[in-house]
């Protein structure tokens, strides 16, 4: 980031520019992150989180790995939310649908996650993990991270694209297993189609 | 990377900030406070660097006009200004002062935000644009090829949310054709790009650039065969998913009025339309600056220059500005003719059904992506090339060797790499100069306007 | 390396061409399938041609003077954990093999484009060759002897599936499953012989194999398993003394004792008697001639019979002399039974097929005297001859519509001359013409490889029995000879039967012909069978290869005893002969030439002139008899004892026969005393057993139903209750299991931190 | 300079920062979990969790600035982050085929429906 750095800034000091940066990833994921929690429209909630993970692709870029911010958002933005998001689409019953969780759910839950979220700034703030000097000359080289993932991490990266093998006949064998039921749910599903058009419409 | 170590700081990026410290000390008399170097900052992007993309958008518009018109056998805008080229001007204007619709049964946030969330990241993407050697926003982007690709993959967030906000059945159809030809379509696109950046061994577009300096046989598309297919690979897939026609599926206007922007006007749509445009000249980039050479010429004229100067930056300041806006001026007539290539095959190309489109993908484009991949892979591990002669790492031409001498390749043990690219750029050449005889013999035979190419005689003009 | 890559590329070609013909092979059809399988072949060829050509240059590059063949190439791979290994090695044998079995399986491939052309099963055809190919290149190619036995494994399954390749053929279906059968038998004992190595050296390569127990040659004969046989228990007591003494010259692995070497060389070459059909386990062979022709030639005559000898030739540096003698016994045998049978036949490809097992008998018993050379050399050229003589009665068999007895033969030359030619130079080739004039000698291929190798009986049974040992060892010499003589005549007695003469059967004679695409392979071979001898280098090739195993042998446990044959270890007189000649025989071949090896050997040439005249003897009475098509020879046979004769070897000395009554006859036994033991003892046992249990039961069920089924109830109802106290908090909702989840982790991590905290006092 | 001096109390941006963030995304994500009833909304929460995870794993790796004896980057976290994302992703496709079956069986996609197979 060092050079936008310069672009943007200039001469300011070299620990405010990221500093500035952080805080404007940081809150973009937070506030986005809260939101999906809070907002009930789920395609709402796909755009929040949507936010979210570029403000954390943000991050990785602050974190000096710009490899891994750029898969974030190829993987995770381009892939894995317009799934969910085309999940949405295929599943909503009326365009805005919403469930509402009950009163003493919400009630217990928020204070379970206040507990949790006290207890671990308190467990950050006691431990001591002595983070080494940085050292911002220092880029880590692309070149460094395919070593790895195909030196060390080799028969991990080989599983993995075994993992995706399986997940992608699984995931089409599921979606399709429907065709052989029998009329009867083919029917209906033709049915919920029909209705989904006319409540739209 | 010690070559790129040493390009730092851009001389160019240098100047224009003593400029605007000058300026300050100028106008105010002090040496400029942060705030106000960011502001100033923030205003030269605003000023300078959007429009001057705004500007490709709609010169692309217009192109497009023109390039239909011709083949249509009609004149195309030619009114307003010098062969209308001010007419996207014009249009722009038009729909910044047209009414901003919002439908009723709309989800008016989403609905509002889809438009930028399609645009920005266009302008994220120019970030990594190696328009020059010394004219890249961030030259030291390590993933840079990558990261293109990343930003425009979230541009069809935007498209998705608008037709899915507004709440309309074509829209809807629109986001959900973008939505799965968008996630099939990335994967020959990356593969094929992997296949160029596995034959050039970096990913960082600089030094893509530098390395593709020693004439046309250094380019990498012509480093191998299996690139040269990728090649096309890319060039189909980006199409594809830059929704450009034969693969406008999200938009076209026979089945579903017009897609995902149905219920869009005004600005908001010109939004779209500037990042469909953007976006088609990104795509142009990459294409350029991965397998044609990036800024350079087809005979290394400029890596050879910059490589003289570069080493005494100083004395060669002004030098080193007219070398980069002469690189800048080849970067975009190149991307500028992919873009044409786009708008040649949009207007001649039907469109096919939607399972069809995915047909070629899933079928062909991936299977043969893979294939390429492999033999791609397997020519780096049997050829051998510079890699692996033991030398340097990543040998730049000029900088490490004479691109143009067969003593030096041979000493790099790259003599069949060479015999290789040699062919494969000769091949490449009569193909374009092929096209462009074609043309030529057009022009010479007056079949400019208002016929088509494969007309027996030229129509008399009536009178 | 290059020949390395060069020769993998070749392997993996007919793979291609195997699973491409696989998966579309039926798609392509009639002719287009076999095209595809031809080119692939013969891309393989290529590249075994050009591996063989930078093999030579590269000899050149080396600067050794014409030495044929570089440095060998061993590249090895970890496969599986626990130090198996697989990988290849390369050295002129190799190359000299590849170029061999390529060239062989093309020819073959294009012949059966007009062989194989009405067949139903085309495609499948050439989707088998493929496999073979493949599986025969990788098997020469392997380095390890675990992976030379799956690619082994791998030719018996392709060998099953083309000799029953017409399964709708009762007698097809039944060869190829006795092929199969009787592999097996062979191959346990491979087996056996691979885990006793494993158990010694882990899986080693082959050089390692020959640097750890390379000299096993070297150890003295007559201590283990023969002797017992012979001598009786009289020879036990020194056996044992001359055991201990002997040992540590010639291996590294103390716990490896001579009978070990012996019995494993033994049992290793149980899988050479089932592939190459030696004497007992021959009796597949015949039978297999059951497949299309064009396989025969291919497999059961050039290529995977002969798989048999190359392992041999593989292994040979760990055999003892007793299990070469073993080697030779058998190898003898085979080859003189089958010369014998092959004299009575009447079906052309069954005079083919036995004349096939007494060449690999003679090739089996060359190994086994010590003559790598002429054994692996004889392989060579045998593969070109036979492979010629299998296609030309393809050719006869294709033209007269798959007519096979010689019966119904007779004047064919005149209606498909250019087979009639070329099968009489194969019947030169295998007759072994040829002169000797001074030091240089004109003949067909067969004659340089069968010279070498009776020239190496010779000299073998002339020092057998110089130092001491049984005259009997001249039969390693003598029968060799006799069956060259009977060699000639039978081939000779084939050729005229089939086309000579008047035609004996009309109908079948008008309607002979022949094509183009089936006669250009048997025109190349027979070129091959006139040059092969001498033109091609495959002899100063295998030559080369054979120095480079012995270099393999590690030079610190080379005992003395190449260079001093004369000293040795006390051991009983008959078996001192064995040995010692054949060290010397071996240290000749290895190019000593300074010692007592070298007069034996030219002693052996002598013993040649008994041999240089029998194929005119041979031929000439084949001519003889046969030139009146059969009225001679039915004339002869009238004669009591020569029809008896005749017969018995018609039927082939009743081997099957006997197979059956002994082999089936003692299993029916056994099968009727096991089922009388079963009925009365075990049945018995069984019924006792449930007769108590029966009893048992009445005590238990007065248990289970006043002690046992109340504690179960009671159980049952406790977990009842339990249960639906359980119940409750399942709701089946999956948030709130995240929930109280959640709210465990972080009542406990609070918890945890506060203890934490308030002990460490921060 | 209103700039800077709004963030001058901490110009140094650490681990601690980075992991705060974590856990509140990570807590954001559980809320996420507990509260949607849309079965879609909750593998939203655990894509939430996964990212605050990987943001613990880069800025560990990032902070911890290991080098191996042969002075190559150790860039253990940014693998595992990798294998996170993937596997993510693949998590993502067969959960929203299961869903696609649910909402095929159910007609709904609410989760609060699937209980039959409850004790």
């Amino acid at each position: 980031m060092n050079s936008i750095a310069s672009i943007l800034a200039l001469s300011v000091d070299a620990q405010t520019v990221p500093a500035v940066l952080f805080y404007l990833f940081a809150g973009i994921s937070a506030a986005s992150a809260l939101g999906v929690v809070l907002s009930r429209n789920i395609v709402r909630t796909a755009v929040c989180l949507l936010f979210t993970l570029v403000g954390v692709a943000g991050l990785y870029f602050l974190l000096e790995s710009e490899f891994l911010a750029a898969v974030q958002l190829v993987v995770y933005v381009g892939g894995t939310l317009i799934l969910i998001v085309f999940g949405v689409m295929l599943t909503s019953k009326s365009p805005f649908s919403r469930f509402e969780p009950k009163a003493g759910e919400v009630v217990v839950a928020i204070a379970a996650c206040i507990i949790l979220f006290a207890a671990l700034v308190m467990a950050i703030r006691s431990a001591d993990f002595r983070p080494q000097t940085l050292d911002t000359t220092q880029k880590y080289p692309v070149v460094a991270l395919g070593q790895a993932l195909l030196g060390d991490y080799l028969v991990p990266f080989e599983l993995a694209s075994v993992v995706l093998l399986v997940v992608m006949i699984g995931a089409a064998y599921l979606a399709k297993s429907r065709k052989r039921d029998d009329k009867r749910a083919v029917a209906r599903g033709a049915a919920t189609l029909s209705q989904k058009a006319r409540q739209w419409s | 990377m010690s070559i790129l170590n040493a390009l730092t700081p851009h001389p160019v990026l240098a100047a224009a900030a003593d400029w605007q410290k000058t300026f300050f000390e100028i106008v105010s008399g002090r040496p400029p406070l942060v705030w106000e170097q960011v502001t100033a900052s923030v205003a030269l992007i605003a000023m300078v660097f959007v429009p001057s993309v705004l500007l490709l958008a709609m010169f692309s518009i217009w192109w497009e006009r023109k390039v239909c018109a011709h083949m249509q056998s009609r004149p195309g805008p030619n009114r307003v200004g010098p062969i209308g080229l001010l007419q996207s001007l014009a249009d722009g204007i038009k729909l910044i002062l047209k009414e901003d619709l919002t439908p009723a049964a709309a989800d008016r946030v989403l609905f509002r935000l889809a438009p930028y969330l399609s645009f920005a990241p266009v302008f994220a993407a120019f970030l990594a644009l190696p328009f020059g050697p010394n004219l890249t926003f961030e030259p030291k982007l390590n993933a840079g090829v990558f990261w293109i690709l990343a930003v425009l993959s979230v541009e069809v967030m935007g498209v998705i949310l608008a037709g899915w906000s507004s709440n309309n059945k074509w829209a809807i159809y629109g986001a959900m054709r973008e939505a799965c030809q968008m996630v099939s379509y990335e994967i020959p696109l990356g593969l094929s790009i992997i296949i160029g950046v596995m034959a050039a061994g970096t990913l960082n577009l600089v030094e893509l650039g530098h390395l593709q300096g020693g004439g046309i046989h250094t380019w990498i598309v012509f480093k191998n065969p299996f690139v040269f297919c990728a090649f096309f690979v890319y060039f189909i897939a980006s199409l594809a998913s830059n929704k450009r026609a034969p693969f406008d599926l999200p938009e076209s206007e026979s089945e579903l009025v017009a897609g995902f922007h149905t219920e869009y006007s005004g600005m908001r749509f010109a939004f779209f339309f500037f990042a469909e445009y953007a976006a088609m000249f990104i795509v142009g980039s990459i294409q350029t600056a991965l397998f044609l050479g990036g800024w350079n010429d087809p005979f290394g004229i400029i890596g050879h220059y910059y490589s003289q100067w570069i080493g005494d930056p100083a004395a060669h300041r002004n030098s080193l500005i007219v070398l980069n806006l002469i690189a800048i001026a080849i970067f975009i007539t190149k991307a500028l003719g992919i873009v044409f290539v786009q708008m040649w095959i949009r207007w001649t190309l039907p469109r096919p059904r939607i399972d069809q489109v995915l047909y070629v993908c899933v079928k062909v484009l991936i299977p043969a992506a893979c294939v390429l991949l492999l033999g791609a892979a397997l020519w780096e591990l049997l050829v051998p090339s510079w890699h692996q002669a033991g030398l340097i790492d990543n040998p730049l031409p000029w900088f490490h060797y004479n691109p143009r001498s067969w003593s030096d390749w041979a000493r790099g043990g790259a003599t069949t790499s060479l015999v290789v690219q040699v062919i494969l750029a000769l091949i490449g050449v009569s193909i374009v100069s092929a096209i462009a005889l074609w043309v030529g013999y057009a022009f010479i035979t007056r079949r400019t306007v208002k016929q088509r190419l494969t007309d027996p005689d030229p129509i008399p003009e009536p009178a | 390396m290059t020949v390395a890559v060069l020769l993998l590329i070749a392997t993996l070609l007919p793979l291609l061409s195997f699973a491409i013909l696989a998966f579309v092979g039926k798609r392509m059809g009639n002719p287009l399938a076999g095209i595809v399988g031809t080119f692939f072949i013969s891309a393989s060829f290529v590249c075994s041609l050009a591996a063989m050509i930078v093999w030579l240059s590269l000899d050149v590059a080396e600067g050794r003077a014409f030495g044929f063949g570089g440095q060998p190439i061993l590249k090895t791979y970890d496969w599986l954990p626990g130090g198996l290994q697989i990988g290849i090695y390369v050295d002129s044998l190799t190359v000299v093999m590849f170029s061999m079995i390529t060239l062989v399986a093309a020819l073959v491939h294009v012949f059966s484009l007009g062989y194989m052309a009405d067949d139903r099963r085309f495609p499948r055809f050439y989707t088998y060759l493929g496999l073979f190919s493949f599986s025969m290149l990788a098997l020469v190619l392997s380095g390890t002897l675990l992976q030379l036995f799956i690619f082994w494994e791998l030719v018996g399954l392709c060998s099953y599936l083309l000799i029953g390749f017409w399964y709708e053929k009762k007698t097809a279906s039944n060869a190829a499953i006795k092929a199969f059968v009787t592999n097996r038998i062979g191959d346990v004992g491979f087996i056996i012989g691979l885990g006793l190595l494993f158990c010694h050296l882990g899986n080693a390569t082959f050089p390692g194999i020959w640097g750890s127990l390379g000299n096993a040659g070297m150890a003295q004969s007559g201590q283990v398993l023969i002797l017992p046989m012979v001598q009786g228990s009289a020879g036990a007591a020194e056996l044992s003394g001359s055991l201990q003494k002997a040992e540590p010259q010639f291996t590294r692995f103390p716990h490896v004792t001579t009978t070990m070497l012996t019995l494993m060389g033994i049992a290793l070459f149980c899988g050479a008697i089932g592939k190459s059909a030696q004497f007992p386990l021959h009796v597949w062979l015949p039978d297999a001639m059951e497949g299309p022709t064009p396989v025969s030639a291919l497999i059961h005559a050039a290529t995977m019979v002969a798989a048999g000898v190359y392992l041999v030739g593989r292994i040979f540096p760990i055999l003892t002399p007793d299990a070469k003698l073993f080697i030779a016994i058998i190898g003898c045998v085979t080859m003189t039974i089958a010369a014998l049978i092959a004299m009575a036949q009447t079906d052309i490809k069954r005079v083919l097929a036995y004349s096939t097992l007494s060449q690999l008998g003679l090739m089996i018993l060359a190994m086994g005297i010590g003559s790598w050379v002429g054994g692996l050399f004889h392989l060579i050229t045998h593969a070109f001859f036979k492979a010629l003589l299998f296609l030309g009665a393809g050719n006869v068999i294709h033209a007269a519509h798959h007519e096979q007895e010689l019966t119904e033969f007779g004047g064919l030359w005149r209606k498909i001359p250019y087979t009639a030619i070329t099968f009489g130079v194969a019947v030169f080739a295998i007759a072994g013409v040829g002169v000797t004039v001074g030091d240089t000698m004109i003949g067909f291929a067969g004659y340089f490889s069968k010279d070498l190798i009776l020239h190496h009986a010779g000299a073998f049974a002339w020092l057998a029995t110089k130092e001491g040992g049984h005259t009997a060892y001249w039969l390693f010499f003598w029968l060799p000879t006799i069956v060259a003589y009977l060699t000639a005549f039978y081939m000779t007695r084939c050729w005229m039967l089939t086309f000579a003469g008047r035609p004996r059967n009309q109908k079948l004679y008008d309607r002979a012909r022949e094509t183009p695409v089936m006669y250009i392979p048997l025109a190349v071979l027979s070129v091959l069978s006139v040059i092969g001898g001498t033109a091609l280098g495959a002899r100063q090739m295998i030559e080369s290869a054979a120095k480079e195993t012995n270099n393999y042998f590690d030079p610190r446990l080379r005992p003395p005893a190449v260079a001093n044959p004369t000293a040795k270890v006390a051991q009983p007189a008959h078996f001192a002969g064995f040995s010692t000649a054949w060290q010397n025989a071996g240290a000749y071949a290895h190019g000593d030439t300074s010692t007592i090896a070298s007069d034996a050997y030219r002693l052996g040439e002598r013993s040649l002139k008994y041999v240089s005249f029998a194929f005119v003897v041979g031929i000439g009475l084949g001519i003889l008899v046969y030139s009146k098509g059969l009225t001679i020879p039915n004339a002869l046979l009238r004669v009591p004892p020569l029809r008896w004769l005749n017969i018995w070897l018609y039927r082939a000395m009743y081997f099957d026969e006997m197979y059956a009554g002994v082999v089936v006859a003692c299993t029916m036994a056994l099968a009727t005393v096991a089922a009388v033991v079963d009925r009365y003892v075990i049945d018995a046992l069984v019924n006792l057993s449930a007769r108590v249990v029966r009893r048992g039961a009445v005590l238990a069920r007065l248990c289970d139903q006043f002690v046992l089924d109340r504690a179960v109830s009671a159980t049952a109802e406790m977990v009842q209750e339990i249960g639906a106290a359980a119940r409750a908090p399942q709701t089946g909702r999956i948030r709130t299991y995240v929930t109280a989840l959640m709210v465990a982790v972080a009542l406990s991590l609070a918890g945890a931190i506060i203890v934490v905290l308030s002990t460490t006092g921060r | 300079m209103e700039l800077t001096l709004a963030i001058s109390s901490s110009p140094i941006i650490g681990l601690n920062h980075y992991l705060v963030l974590a856990a509140f995304i990570f807590v954001c994500g559980l809320l996420s979990m507990m509260l949607k009833r849309n079965a879609i909304g909750i593998l939203m929460g655990v894509e939430l969790i996964l990212n605050a995870a990987n943001i613990n794993l880069v800025a560990f790796n990032r902070f911890s600035y290991a080098y191996s004896p042969d002075h190559k980057p150790m860039l253990d976290g940014q693998v595992f982050a990798i294998f996170v994302i993937v596997l993510a992703a693949a998590e993502a496709a067969v959960a929203l085929a299961i869903f696609l079956n649910y909402y095929n069986n159910f007609n709904t996609i609410d989760v609060e429906r699937a209980q039959t197979l409850k004790g």
